[in-house]
């Protein structure tokens, strides 16, 4: 156990310094200069000369990157360039809203989603299984700022229940102002959680086990909650996990429908403006989240379920 | 004020209608706004972009910084805060006075006033405000101090400022954020932190500031102008999506709005609820040429270009007819001739020929125009300019840039024909700073980055900027105007207004001629 | 991902017996669009950019069967050139994406060593890259437009078919019929090319029906954002985002697009769900 | 009385465009105390039939029967609640694969706990003491530590093992073995048989062996029901259809076991030839005729129905004695 969890940290610590070189590569092939940018048509060259100098922008690339990775080791960041704040700060403030919005669409795609995949699962191939699988995948069709827009018109707008707009104030004021987007984010999931979770639950089902349990005389419902969804539920969360880089996409889409100021507003200015340190921490840190989420599902899939963890043999 | 901004996404300003200078334009005039103004009541300002930073000698964000400064403080002067003249009038400084030589500036404090914490304002605070923004490493925009010598305290309630050399400009560039007053003591022992709580002399006072997203203000009870603000509390809620501000505006979740964009406008004329606003200020489409490029050289061709471009059809379809065809090279300004004295170019395809023919270039060349990805605005505009051009012979490949790389070629020269800012206007009401700008050929400048080297001009613009005399300069200023325009270094393509919207009960709602509010005659009808 | 081989390869077998309902929507939903967006220059009633300020905002009639928009431009006709270039591009980078990354991946797989080891950990770490900011740093690149997108797209794209090629391949490797190739002196060349890689394609083209409305909705979504398309060019994001302004008072602008482009998400996940018999492969998007 | 009565059992699977059925009038019964066997080769139908007892179909068969009576009462009248306590009390059931008819996530303590605890009654302490002492008697060493394993650390026998106490759990008046040794090694078998055989004379209980397997069923039953493509095609008391089998099928099946003392190994079944009936292909008359040496036209046209030849002993094949075909023996029916 120890020995799989040191190679799979190991394997992640590679992806993350790969992650880290590709993208201060990136922001510094993109063409533009975040001090020129932030002056305007103030910038003379000597102006953004002297300023790009005393933000250490001047120094060769690989110095530049040198010191990035320190700073991302030292976990302050450094500084950003546009909004002239520690880089700890600025993602202190943006990254709740992001994370409400993700974890509050997740829970919207779970409630909705895990019922559903049960219906699907045990009542498979019936009318009721084709509606939700059709009723899913036009959910997954949909662009996610497209329903973000009309969900905005019905509830906002026409029926005046949730704000359009915004981020509210309050833990109700956040929940209401979340509502819209977070559905929208829930339903680009929905397909995701239902036929992985749905797949799962039949392909458990038809485990001997599952007849070996009852035979037993177990409860209908002892069986499934006890055995069969315990068995089922663990791919979904490996799907999920793998599918938090699709949520932060999604989210930096609807932060711009709803005008949410987190993360992914942060991260759209940020490239927008060449804020290089900026861009490359928020990279590596939404990175990191994929990285790291995949290493915790391998590591806890290892402790549930035993026959994951190398050196299980059977006899 | 405000420069170019970069803001996210698809959000775009062009603003419009062709309104002379008086104020008139969209100041609410509704039934409702006609009874004796209301004290009290919250507003709530959908604004396209926010501030990422209170230091108003350190903006990073443009208009989104500079909108939430012009509410906390104010400077010694103020550009006319109802926007009805291109003039500076009285902020801190009740009176003040001008040394016949252009040297010396002595300002009077007005009596009695006080920062938004209650304590005085003092001589000291003024002279360390000056100098703040006399110093490049603290003031970003120290450039505009051009000319500043020093400042002194000659009593509690006078400072006297003197310049190397007469540079009247400088009390334009003193109306706006750079020159802001601020209290000495605080900032000296606060040090950064003084930023994220400040005071000023404005009408408001900063309430709450969730980063990124609202930033909302309350009435500054000692405040100088008697019996206002008029509101209690202002929010601005930013949203860089047009649409969002518009649904707000449409849903009472805000009821002023900026940045109305052009397509939205008969939306907008059409909700009886809504009042388009638009503003007067020195906002322009400015195409630029780079000399570098020798068709370009060639003032046959640059006069055939101005010709071949038809303003008046481009105004009726992309700008909706708000705009103003312009008679200068640069955006509309003070000290400005009328049409009758410098004409604009008017469409006159024939004439344009007939100058190519003349050209070095009588069968045409193929150039590329960089625009501004992101803003329908431009894309329509570019597409009339490149079938305008196409008439004269003039092939134009469209390559679309965001904003940040644009401006990267452009400081780099590596472009033809671009638009170097999606979003550009004056700081001040004075040619002074453009005008500088652009003929500064020396120092890493090329002239506004356009290579264009006028040895002739730019000795006349740094005659104006260093004449002190008032009535000199309103002399000078139309000659300069009308030798830019014959030369035609750059081409403005449209002045275009600002465009705000505001709910009809919303009266009073000023901007001044830099496009800016302080809202503090805004009040709201019952 | 090695149960996806499981996933798949049995339902496959069962599909080319069996049929389904689902594949025969699917492939009916996305022959129609298809064949109206290859015909738009024949049945779109006007040309997709013609300007006609008079009749601008008109709701869907018999004139303008999805009305028009604040140009007075038919949206119909712009859907219907729009979905052609969006058909176009979805399909060139999902599947120039699948070949690049099921090549590197069997190659990966088969020759193993370094070669393998460098294609794992680089796949590993676009996969973990997030996609909407490798995108956005092309687009930067590149420069606004399809191309920039395109590139991006296809970028990010490859990873996942090599992972799930190499995979698939080491799997592969041990299997009788490859080694029994290898028996008979075949080159590795001819190994890998003509005997598994065949097997392997199935996979990914299965996914692929995945990776294709996903690609869709990224299209869809740069677009929108004011990085895909550019105006006037009509894409279905670039509509949907032109009508944004115009929601309350003119709802087919947006709305109809949309249903278009979710047309097409369903009919091309209808196919996919036909062969896995609504199984999800693991991983998917 | 029989424990158990089956009669009139049919299975059928439903599916796009019908259905299979799959057993087809099938009869049997099991007296207190016996063990019987029921052999056939795979898709004889004889897994589903005896998972006719407890009626645990797999989804989409769906089961009819004239009769299921099992110790005087109605298994098909039972509603879900007396259907579970006729499964957790009434009869135990062990299945072929050791290997996945366990939670893979649960431990195997945990696993003898949960039926204890769901239908005995037990709590905590009291469950986990008997879950002990349940392994122990199924010869489990150091129950302790296996307690805590999980199910892929033990090996196939002794999961098997475990099986055993988990169906034993309750002592049900039948145990259900379908299979049990199909998946284990030789020696194991032999222990695993022996172990059920045990358990049996300890208890009482009354074992349906389900194998196709003859050795097996001849080393380990009393009586024997040989089924071939959803029919019962012979039964009767092990030494006897041993010693004289009446059907063709019957005979192949045993002349493919070298000796009984070779039981239990696997053995191709070289004495039949041609492959197993699709369900779905057979239509009428002798599902056999298809393989059968002795076929002859009137066995296409044949109602299969069973014939007593003595002593318990019946046959499904009217054509055949004892290796003899005979004219017009029951033709007539």
């Amino acid at each position: 156990m120890l020995a799989y969890t040191a190679r799979r940290v190991g394997v992640s610590l590679v992806q993350l310094l790969g992650l880290s070189f590709l993208s201060f590569m990136l922001i510094h092939f993109v063409p533009g200069n975040p001090i020129a940018t932030m002056l305007g048509p103030r910038a003379t060259v000597q102006e953004v000369a002297r300023i790009s100098a005393s933000l250490g922008l001047n120094k060769p690339l690989p110095e530049q990157y040198w010191l990035f990775l320190g700073h991302l080791l030292s976990g302050h960041f450094g500084q950003s360039i546009t909004f002239s704040q520690s880089i700890s700060s600025l993602i202190g403030q943006r990254l709740v809203p992001s994370l409400a919005l993700i974890g509050y669409g997740t829970l919207v795609a779970l409630v909705i989603g895990v019922p559903l995949a049960i219906v699907s699962a045990l009542r498979a191939d019936t009318s009721v299984d084709h509606g939700i699988r059709i009723f899913t995948t036009v959910s997954f069709a949909m662009p996610i700022f497209w329903s973000g827009l009309i969900l905005g018109i019905v509830f906002g707008l026409k029926l005046g229940w949730l704000p359009v707009s915004g981020y509210g104030t309050g833990f109700w004021g956040i929940v209401r102002s979340l509502t819209l987007p977070a559905v929208a984010l829930g339903l680009s999931l929905l397909a995701v959680i239902v036929r992985t979770l749905r797949s799962s639950i039949r392909h458990v089902m038809a485990l001997e086990f599952v007849e070996a349990v009852r035979a037993r005389g177990f409860t209908t419902s002892r069986v499934f909650v006890s055995h069969v969804f315990k068995n089922a539920i663990m791919p979904t969360v490996t799907v999920l996990a793998v599918n938090v880089g699709f949520l932060i996409g999604g989210t930096v889409v609807l932060e711009q429908v709803f005008q949410i100021p987190g993360l992914g507003t942060l991260l759209f200015q940020a490239v927008e403006q060449r804020d290089y340190p900026l861009v490359e921490t928020l990279t590596v840190l939404a990175g990191s989240v994929v990285v790291l989420l995949n290493l915790s599902t391998d590591i806890l899939q290892a402790v549930v379920d035993p026959r994951v963890r190398p050196g299980a043999h059977s006899v | 004020m405000a420069l170019a901004t970069v803001v996210a996404s698809c959000s775009l300003v062009l603003g419009v209608v062709p309104i002379s200078a008086s104020a008139a334009g969209g100041i609410n005039t509704s039934a409702a706004c006609k009874g004796t103004p209301v004290k009290g009541g919250s507003l709530t300002y959908a604004r396209q972009t926010g501030p990422v930073t209170l230091n108003n000698f350190y903006p990073t964000n443009g208009n989104g910084d500079i909108f939430a400064d012009t509410l906390l403080y104010q400077g010694l002067v103020q550009p006319d805060p109802k926007g009805t003249t291109q003039n500076v009038v009285p902020a801190v400084a009740k009176s003040w006075t001008v040394s016949p030589d252009g040297l010396t500036y002595t300002f009077n404090l007005r009596p009695g006033i006080k920062f938004s914490n209650g304590t005085p304002v003092t001589a000291a605070d003024v002279v360390f405000s000056l100098n703040y923004f006399a110093n490049p490493k603290l003031d970003e925009t120290a450039v505009l101090a051009g000319g500043f010598k020093s400042a002194s305290v000659v009593n509690a309630s006078t400072v006297k400022m003197t310049l190397s050399a007469p540079t009247p400009g400088i009390l334009y560039n003193m109306s706006i954020f750079d020159a802001f007053i601020v209290p000495k003591a605080l900032v000296t022992k606060q040090g950064k932190a003084f930023w994220n709580n400040p005071v000023g002399t404005g009408p408001f006072k900063l309430s709450k500031w969730v980063r990124g997203s609202y930033i909302t203000f309350v009435r500054n009870p000692y405040y100088w102008e008697p019996g206002l603000p008029y509101l209690d509390k202002v929010t601005y809620q930013y949203a860089s999506n047009d649409n969002t501000r518009l649904l707000d505006l449409e849903n009472n979740q805000a009821q002023i709005a900026d940045g109305i964009p052009f397509t939205s406008v008969q939306n907008v004329k059409s909700n009886s609820n809504l009042t388009l606003q638009p503003a007067k200020v020195p906002y322009w489409v400015g195409l630029w040429m780079n000399f570098q490029r020798k068709p370009f050289q060639d003032l046959n061709v640059r006069k055939a270009m101005q010709y071949a471009i038809d303003k008046a059809t481009i105004n009726k379809t992309v700008f909706q007819g708000l705009g103003t065809i312009p008679n200068s090279v640069l955006p509309q300004l003070k000290y400005d001739a009328p049409n009758s004295v410098v004409k604009p170019y008017t469409f006159d395809l024939a004439m344009a020929k007939s100058l190519m023919a003349k050209s070095a270039y009588p069968k045409g060349f193929t150039v590329t125009l960089q625009y501004p990805s992101g803003y329908s605005e431009y894309t329509n505009l570019v597409l009339i300019l490149q079938a305008e051009l196409a008439a004269i012979g003039i092939t134009v490949k469209l390559v679309s840039m965001d904003q940040a790389t644009m401006t990267a070629q452009y400081m780099k020269g590596k472009y033809d024909l671009t638009f170097p800012y999606a979003e550009f206007t004056s700081d001040v009401t004075v040619p002074d700073e453009y005008a500088t700008f652009v003929t500064t050929y020396a120092g890493g400048g090329y002239s506004f980055f356009s290579w264009w080297n006028n040895p002739t001009i730019a000795k006349m613009v740094t005659t104006f900027t260093h004449t002190a005399s008032e009535s000199s300069r309103a002399v000078q200023w139309p000659k300069i105007q009308a030798a830019m325009m014959a030369q035609t270094p750059f081409i403005n393509i449209m002045d275009l207004p600002f465009l705000n919207a505001h709910r009809n009960n919303v009266c009073g709602t000023y901007l001044n001629p830099l496009g800016a509010d302080s809202l503090q005659y805004t009040w709201i009808a019952k | 991902m090695s149960d996806l081989a499981h996933l798949v390869t049995v339902p496959w077998r069962r599909l080319r017996a069996l049929g389904s309902w689902e594949i025969t929507t699917g492939i009916v939903v996305v022959a129609v669009l298809m064949i109206a967006s290859l015909l738009a220059p024949l049945i779109a009633p006007y040309p997709p950019n013609q300007i006609d300020v008079l009749h601008s905002l008109q709701p869907p009639s018999w004139h303008h069967w999805m009305g028009t928009d604040f140009v007075g431009r038919d949206v119909w006709s712009r859907v219907l050139y729009g979905l052609r270039i969006d058909m176009l591009v979805v399909a060139v980078i999902t599947y120039l994406g699948l070949a690049i990354g099921v090549i590197v991946g069997t190659v990966a797989g088969y020759v193993g060593g370094w070669f393998d080891a460098i294609v794992g950990r680089v796949a590993d770490t676009v996969i973990a890259f997030p996609f909407i900011v490798l995108v956005l740093a092309v687009i930067a690149i590149v420069g606004p437009g399809l191309k920039g997108v395109a590139i991006g797209i296809i970028i990010a794209g490859w990873a996942l078919y090599a992972r799930l090629a190499r995979s698939e391949m080491l799997a592969m490797r041990e299997q009788p019929f490859l080694m029994s190739t290898k028996a008979l002196g075949y080159s590795h060349v001819r190994a890998i090319f003509r005997h598994a890689l065949p097997n392997l394609v199935r996979t990914s083209l299965v996914y692929s029906t995945v990776d294709v409305v996903v690609n869709m909705l990224v299209l869809a979504g740069m677009s929108y954002l004011g990085l895909g398309q550019q105006a006037p060019g009509a894409d279905l994001g670039s509509i949907i985002a032109s009508g944004q302004g115009y929601l309350l008072s003119a709802w087919w602008i947006t709305t109809i697009p949309g249903a278009v482009l979710v047309l097409f998400g369903l009919g091309v996940s209808l196919i996919g769900d036909g062969i896995t018999r609504g199984d999800l492969p693991q991983g998917a998007l | 009385m029989a424990l158990l009565t089956v009669a009139g059992l049919r299975i059928a699977f439903s599916h796009r465009g019908g259905s299979t059925e799959v057993v087809r009038g099938v009869e049997f019964a099991v007296e207190p105390g016996e063990t019987v066997g029921l052999v056939g080769e795979s898709g004889s139908g004889k897994s589903l039939a005896c998972r006719s007892i407890i009626r645990l179909m797999p989804a989409h068969a769906t089961m009819t029967a004239s009769k299921v009576e099992f110790d005087g009462r109605d298994v098909l009248a039972m509603s879900a609640k007396e259907l579970r306590d006729h499964r957790a009390h009434s009869v135990g059931m062990i299945f072929q694969d050791p290997y996945s008819c366990f939670d893979p996530t649960m431990r195997i303590g945990e696993q003898v706990a949960e039926t204890l605890r769901v239908n005995a009654g037990l709590e905590g302490d009291a469950a986990k003491a008997r879950a002990l002492e349940l392994l122990e008697s199924v010869d489990i060493a150091s129950p302790e530590q296996r307690f805590r394993a999980y199910p892929h650390e033990l090996s196939g026998g002794m999961r098997q093992r475990v099986m055993i106490a988990i169906a034993i759990s309750a002592s049900p008046k039948l145990l259900i073995a379908d299979e049990p040794t199909t998946a284990l090694d030789v020696t194991t078998q032999a222990q695993i048989l022996g172990l059920i055989e045990q358990r049996r004379r300890e208890s009482g209980m009354a074992v349906l062996l389900v194998s196709h397997d003859f050795g097996v069923i001849a080393q380990a039953c009393d009586r024997v029901v040989v089924m071939y493509g959803g029919y019962v095609v012979e039964a009767g008391p092990v030494a006897e259809v041993c010693a004289r089998p009446q059907h063709p099928y019957t005979r192949g099946l045993l002349s493919s076991i070298p000796s009984l003392e070779s039981a239990g190994r696997r053995v191709r079944r070289a004495g039949i030839p041609g492959q197993p009936p699709n369900p779905a292909d057979l239509v009428a008359g002798c599902p056999f005729a298809d393989r059968c040496a002795q076929v002859r036209p009137a066995c296409r046209e044949l109602h299969v129905a069973l014939e007593g030849v003595g002593d318990g002993h019946v046959t499904a094949c009217p054509y055949v004695r004892d290796g003899v075909p005979v004219t017009n023996a029951g033709g007539s029916r």
